[in-house]
């Protein structure tokens, strides 16, 4: 048992629609794991599950030994299971080192603390910005959310999400709507994150998928196709028709 | 929205009447606390235009000096306005008389200054019993509740109903007119075959009147607040033929208050009602009122009892202005005067009860009937000295 | 994050202290709109910083108007406990109540906060034994302040009691604003969902805040209470917590002064207009709250933050 | 047993009547999403119109009717064009804040134009009186708002599931983008969806004078009436605001008729309850 997420015949179902047909999966510490498949494959749905936004039909999730399954997903970031969003889901209203800052004094607890000023926590602030540093924003610290450069706000998507220490990262398609060059750079920012956090991630650029992931889910109509490392996936026949007609 | 006496009020200029002459001496003021805005803003209109009537017809001076009316608006029911205003009138204007008040929450919040200051305080209209205990420098010139609907019950009893089915609404007001109607009525071997209180933003009339026909009172008696509520009653009461039923209508006056009364339309005719005035009272006193008040306020705006209230509440102040003598206004001495002070009103002759400081009027039982093409409250019966049974 | 204390917030605090001087003959006016302003301040807790819509936060200034107003007509007249005692029995009301209103959407909680506070209004008009119904609660006598100084018809007593209470209360929510537990609140109103995501109880922050804030309410009907020594009924109407609203938009939401800047403008502006008309009142209320939203919802003090915050961006 | 069938046609009625006076807001609200607090206004003007045309030019009420529908309606074509259509995509916040504003113009307005008494209704004879049927006495104009509701709700629901006009307000407000890339001229979707609102708002004020009253705060004492219709039945459908009120409308003359001690309260706690119980309404969005 070294799985740090772990998930046993997951199955979500919305009225007759099978979303998502018993999905077992399992990822060791450290783990670059990417889940690929077409549209409407399940992908974020599977991701939805694995946080407790949605709740499955059947089968388990578990964080290390414990089951998570019925945890509201506040108590599952807790568990150290945070994700982040396909479209940017941030606070326009606030600068980028106030979000981060929100995720980080959460994570301490600090965040019920309504008496002593913001400013005298020097130790969210110090991790706040080291989470900055890690993703080359530290630059941007005091601009508002909704002035920031799109490529940015993405980054700013992976930052909140790192600002709670995860165990587990969920990256819903970290690079969507991110021109190609950037996107590069967003995912070596990814691979530069400490080895012993464990990924899984969505991506639909499969050059991107087989530069950066170690393991790789194929999900089709909800349900796995198959499993392996990416030399395996590439040379499956079976992966390859399901993306023939995309791949034009 | 709690359904009041009239609604926000139209074009109202509510300054000083009468310029300031002469040395201070010579000016009274009298600090006029009313609803000028605000639901009850009909309750202001017509008080702020009942005193300049009288002031119409008597001058702007009494006893040689000048009487100075400072008007201010207490928005509604709202006790705190009420209270800071009279603080600002005793403090800052000097005034010599507090005057005014159309609801009992904002007349008993000002009582307490009244005693500490030791002015006369003439309540024009708030109608609660317990007002006038509240300060010995009190002086009430309208009516109490109790003391209209209390002889509705013995007129009731008397003229042979022999059961009745109470319906008020669930407030002070209407729980007061309850008591006070239920006690006369059973002293005069009346009996209650059921009673109800309905909500106070009540439209829904129906499961009511269906009670109160499954009941087979011979008559109802009700109270509600003016508005929309006694309208809504008395069509469900005819469309669902209770009348035909043989069940007959009483009510305090104010359900078919003279304002209102042409709103109505032909919908309350038959109504037996008691109250202590109406537009229709005939006497010299009351044709010289309603020519004077229609001066002042324009034909449109039809008078009620609350401005005949603030007519004899500028009345008595007029008086006791006169028996002052010269020098500052005592207030101790103006409830002297006021003790026991009878006045020829608009409504028949009035007087201040010497013990309670409460009025002691006639009550009349009227019925509305049309008369020339218009609706009024005819009065065909009276029940004279009437004092509040509520004491 | 502006920590400093800025020129504007001492000249602020200054003039009022120096109310006796500037406004004597205003004092029990100056009172009332410190008393609006303290309430417009615990809705802008709610509201402003928090995001929650609510048309009967009156509830909690009536469950505070009447707890003092019962303790004083029952013998408990010494004002500062009597205060405290209903602070902390709003605040009761408020945490009980915050289930019910935390979740939901703008429109249920809109609804609930409605039917809540038209239910205390109707519940205190029915116990009219205790309340005093529509006639209103009697017999509420207070007691000198600290033992030293009586409630005097100039206003006096009341100007420093009340001015001193808002300052504290203001200075504790100031605090609030400005601590992480502050920052959490903002990041709920803007983005709850998300707030969830990176492991928030949203919903225990909210109780939280809303409570606090039922508090603060209490507190400011309790003043009211207490420097009136009566209590009526319309501490708990609709209109009340309408007109709260109104004052908060005008003076500017999310700002901390807007509240006390909005009962200001709004009573000012109430007594001057209505005593031309009442109808001429109500008219340019709706039309100024119109003009308001938009202008883009700043308010007055919104107004203003913006032309400096833009002219200190400016090269 | 006669009582109780009494009690439920009375209910029935009454609920009916909560129906016409807030089926526009469930339009504007349901529909579009738009929490118009001045429905109540558009509902006061309906009210104005049908009485002044009956009272200065002795027009038939049955024919005051739609004239209420149409002045109402084009009140809120206007309004949508100068104010209303800035703020489909504001905040809830704003939007009460902006139609509140409008509640407080007109209570100026009607205060100024007609006074603020009541205004007289009398209904043609032929929709006052009552029928007895099996020993209940049936009113007729109650008759007549269950006949006018059913009518009503039945034509809304056609129009909105069996026209194009219906197919394109729902894709309308569903994504406005996609209906626009489709070819549905959204602007003019919303515009005319708006203007219904606000004349089936005129038409339920003419209609519930009779029961109602009419004054100029008619827009504010009301309002709470209106919203909570639409909110316990749930802003999916026309079913839901349709079922919640007949299911109010029946609790409430039920409650007082049987517990009349209770007072104002079995509505209010039913509202409070039910929305607990189901925030999203009785019937919510799919």
């Amino acid at each position: 048992m070294t799985s740090v997420l772990r998930t046993e015949g997951l199955s979500k179902r919305f009225g007759d629609f099978q979303v998502l047909d018993r999905v077992t999966l399992q990822l060791p510490q450290g783990a670059r794991h990417a889940v690929i498949g077409p549209n409407g494959a399940g992908k974020t749905t599977l991701i939805n599950l694995l946080t407790g936004t949605v709740r499955p039909t059947a089968g388990e999730v578990y964080v290390e030994s414990e089951r998570v399954t019925s945890l509201r997903p506040e108590q599952r970031v807790r568990r150290g299971l945070v994700r982040t969003f396909q479209v940017n889901n941030l606070f326009s209203d606030l600068t980028v080192l106030e979000s981060v800052l929100l995720a980080a004094c959460e994570r301490t607890g600090a965040a019920l603390d309504a008496w002593r000023a913001l400013t005298t926590r020097t130790a969210e602030i110090d991790a706040a910005r080291a989470t900055l540093r890690l993703l080359k924003l530290e630059g941007a610290a005091q601009v508002r959310t909704r002035d920031l450069a799109y490529g940015e706000q993405r980054l700013l998507e992976i930052a909140l999400a790192l600002a709670c220490k995860p165990r587990i990262l969920l990256l819903d398609e970290p690079a969507a709507g991110v021109p190609r060059r950037e996107s590069v750079a967003l995912f070596e920012a990814i691979a530069g994150l400490p080895g012993d956090l464990t990924v899984l991630f969505i991506e639909h650029d499969m050059d991107l998928v087989f530069r950066f992931a170690q393991r790789i889910t194929v999900l089709v109509a909800g349900a796995i196709l198959t499993e392996g490392t990416p030399r395996e996936i590439a040379g499956d026949a079976r992966v390859k028709q399901v993306y023939l007609g995309r791949a034009a | 929205m709690t359904g009041g006496h009239g609604n926000a009020g139209v074009e109202e200029e509510s300054v000083h009447v009468g310029k300031t002459v002469g040395r201070a001496e010579d000016v009274v003021k009298v600090g006029m606390i009313a609803e000028m805005s605000g639901p009850f803003a009909e309750t202001g209109r017509q008080m702020v235009n009942g005193a300049k009537a009288y002031q119409k017809v008597y001058g702007d001076s009494a006893g040689g000096r000048k009487v100075e009316l400072i008007v201010r608006d207490s928005t509604g029911p709202a006790p705190e306005v009420a209270k800071r205003l009279a603080q600002e009138l005793l403090v800052n204007d000097k005034v010599d008389f507090l005057a005014g008040f159309g609801l009992t929450p904002n007349a008993l919040a000002v009582a307490p200054l009244a005693t500490e200051m030791k002015k006369p305080m003439i309540v024009m209209n708030a109608a609660t019993s317990v007002i006038t205990l509240k300060s010995p420098y009190i002086a009430r010139v309208s009516f109490t509740l109790a003391q209209v609907a209390a002889p509705l019950g013995t007129w009731a009893a008397k003229n042979g109903i022999r059961k009745v089915y109470t319906l008020v609404a669930d407030y002070g007001p209407g729980i007061d007119a309850e008591t006070a109607f239920k006690k006369a009525f059973i002293a005069g071997g009346g009996e209650i075959v059921g009673e109800v209180r309905t909500p106070l933003r009540n439209v829904e009339f129906a499961p009511y009147l269906q009670r109160i026909k499954d009941a087979r009172p011979e008559a109802v008696f009700i109270f509600l607040p003016v508005g929309e509520q006694p309208v809504a009653f008395m069509k469900g009461f005819s469309e669902r033929e209770l009348d035909k039923a043989g069940i007959r209508l009483i009510a305090t006056g104010d359900v078919t208050e003279d304002g209102q009364l042409e709103a109505m339309g032909e919908t309350p005719l038959g109504v037996v009602t008691t109250h202590h005035y109406s537009a229709a009272h005939d006497s010299a006193q009351n044709r010289t009122f309603l020519k004077a008040f229609a001066e002042v306020a324009g034909s449109d705006f039809k008078p009620n009892f609350m401005a005949v209230g603030a007519w004899d509440g500028m009345a008595a102040i007029y008086e006791a202005i006169r028996r002052n003598g010269n020098g500052p206004i005592d207030g101790d001495r103006a409830l002297a005067t006021l003790k026991g002070l009878k006045l020829d009103s608009p409504r028949g002759p009035i007087m201040i009860d010497p013990e309670t400081r409460d009025v002691v009027q006639t009550v009349y039982v009227r019925r509305v009937q049309k008369r020339g093409g218009r609706v009024f409250n005819v009065e065909f019966e009276q029940f004279p000295s009437v004092k509040d049974p509520g004491k | 994050m502006r920590l400093r204390t800025g020129w504007l917030e001492v000249l602020f605090w200054s003039v009022l202290a120096a109310g006796y001087v500037l406004w004597p003959s205003q004092l029990p006016f100056a009172s009332q709109v410190l008393i609006a302003g303290l309430f417009a301040l615990s809705y802008d807790l709610i509201l402003g910083y928090a995001g929650i819509l609510s048309l009967g936060h009156a509830a909690y200034f009536g469950v505070g108007a009447y707890a003092a107003g019962l303790l004083a007509a029952h013998g408990w007249g010494e004002p500062i406990s009597g205060l405290v005692a209903a602070g902390l029995v709003a605040g009761l009301a408020g945490l009980v109540t915050s289930p019910l209103v935390v979740r939901g959407t703008d429109l249920t909680r809109l609804m609930i906060t409605t039917g809540l506070g038209l239910l205390l209004f109707e519940l205190a008009n029915r116990l009219g034994a205790i309340t005093g119904g529509v006639d209103g609660l009697q017999g509420v006598e207070m007691q000198p302040l600290l033992g030293a100084w009586r409630f005097d018809i100039y206003g006096r007593t009341a100007y420093g009691y009340v001015l001193a209470v808002v300052f504290v209360l203001f200075l504790a929510a100031r605090r609030l604003v400005r601590s992480p537990f502050g920052l959490s609140l903002r990041g709920i109103r803007g983005n709850p969902g998300r707030m969830r995501a990176i492991g928030c109880r949203v919903d225990l922050h909210l109780a939280a805040v809303y409570a606090f804030a039922a508090a603060y309410a209490g507190v400011a009907g309790a003043l009211l209470s207490q420097t009136t020594q009566f209590v009526g009924l319309d501490v708990l109407s609709f209109s009340r917590s309408a007109e709260l609203l109104v004052m908060l938009i005008v003076g500017g939401a999310g700002l901390l002064y807007g509240g006390f800047v909005g009962a200001a403008v709004f009573m000012i502006a109430h007594h001057y207009l209505s005593s031309l008309d009442p109808v001429y009142w109500q008219f340019w209320l709706g039309a100024g709250l119109v003009i308001i939203v938009l202008l883009g919802r700043d308010g007055i003090l919104g107004f203003f933050h913006r032309r400096r915050s833009s002219a200190a961006s400016a090269p | 047993m006669a009582s109780l069938l009494g009690v439920l046609f009375d209910g029935l009625a009454y609920g009916m009547l909560l129906f016409l006076v807030s089926v526009g807001l469930s339009v504007t609200l349901g529909l579009m999403n738009f929490v118009n607090l001045a429905h109540g206004a558009f509902a006061m003007l309906g009210g104005y119109v049908c009485v002044v045309l009956m009272q200065r030019w002795g027009v038939p009420f049955l024919m005051a009717l739609p004239a209420a529908f149409v002045a109402s309606a084009a009140a809120g074509l206007i309004l949508e064009r100068v104010l209303y259509r800035r703020f489909y995509r504001r905040s809830h916040l704003d939007q009460v804040l902006v139609t509140i504003g409008l509640v407080f113009m007109a209570i100026a307005v009607a205060t100024w134009m007609f006074g603020p008494q009541q205004q007289p209704l009398r209904l043609p004879g032929a929709l006052s009186g009552q029928w007895t049927l099996l020993g209940v006495d049936l009113n007729v104009y109650r008759c007549f708002l269950l006949v006018v509701g059913a009518l009503l709700a039945w034509t809304l629901t056609l129009v909105l599931e069996r026209t194009r006009f219906g197919a394109a307000v729902r894709a309308a407000v569903d994504d406005a983008r996609v209906a626009e890339a489709l070819g549905v001229r959204v602007t003019l979707v919303f515009q005319l969806t708006f203007a219904v609102g606000c004349g089936l708002a005129g038409l339920g004020g003419a209609l519930g004078v009779e029961v109602l009253g009419l004054d100029p705060t008619f827009p504010l004492k009301y309002i709470v009436y209106f919203l909570l219709v639409v909110a316990v039945g749930g802003t999916g459908s026309l079913k839901g605001p349709l079922f919640a009120a007949l299911l109010l409308g029946v609790a409430d003359v039920a409650g007082k008729y049987y517990l009349p001690q209770v007072g104002a309260f079995i509505l209010y706690a039913i509202m409070v309850l039910l929305l607990i119980v189901r925030p999203q309404g009785l019937v919510a969005r799919a």
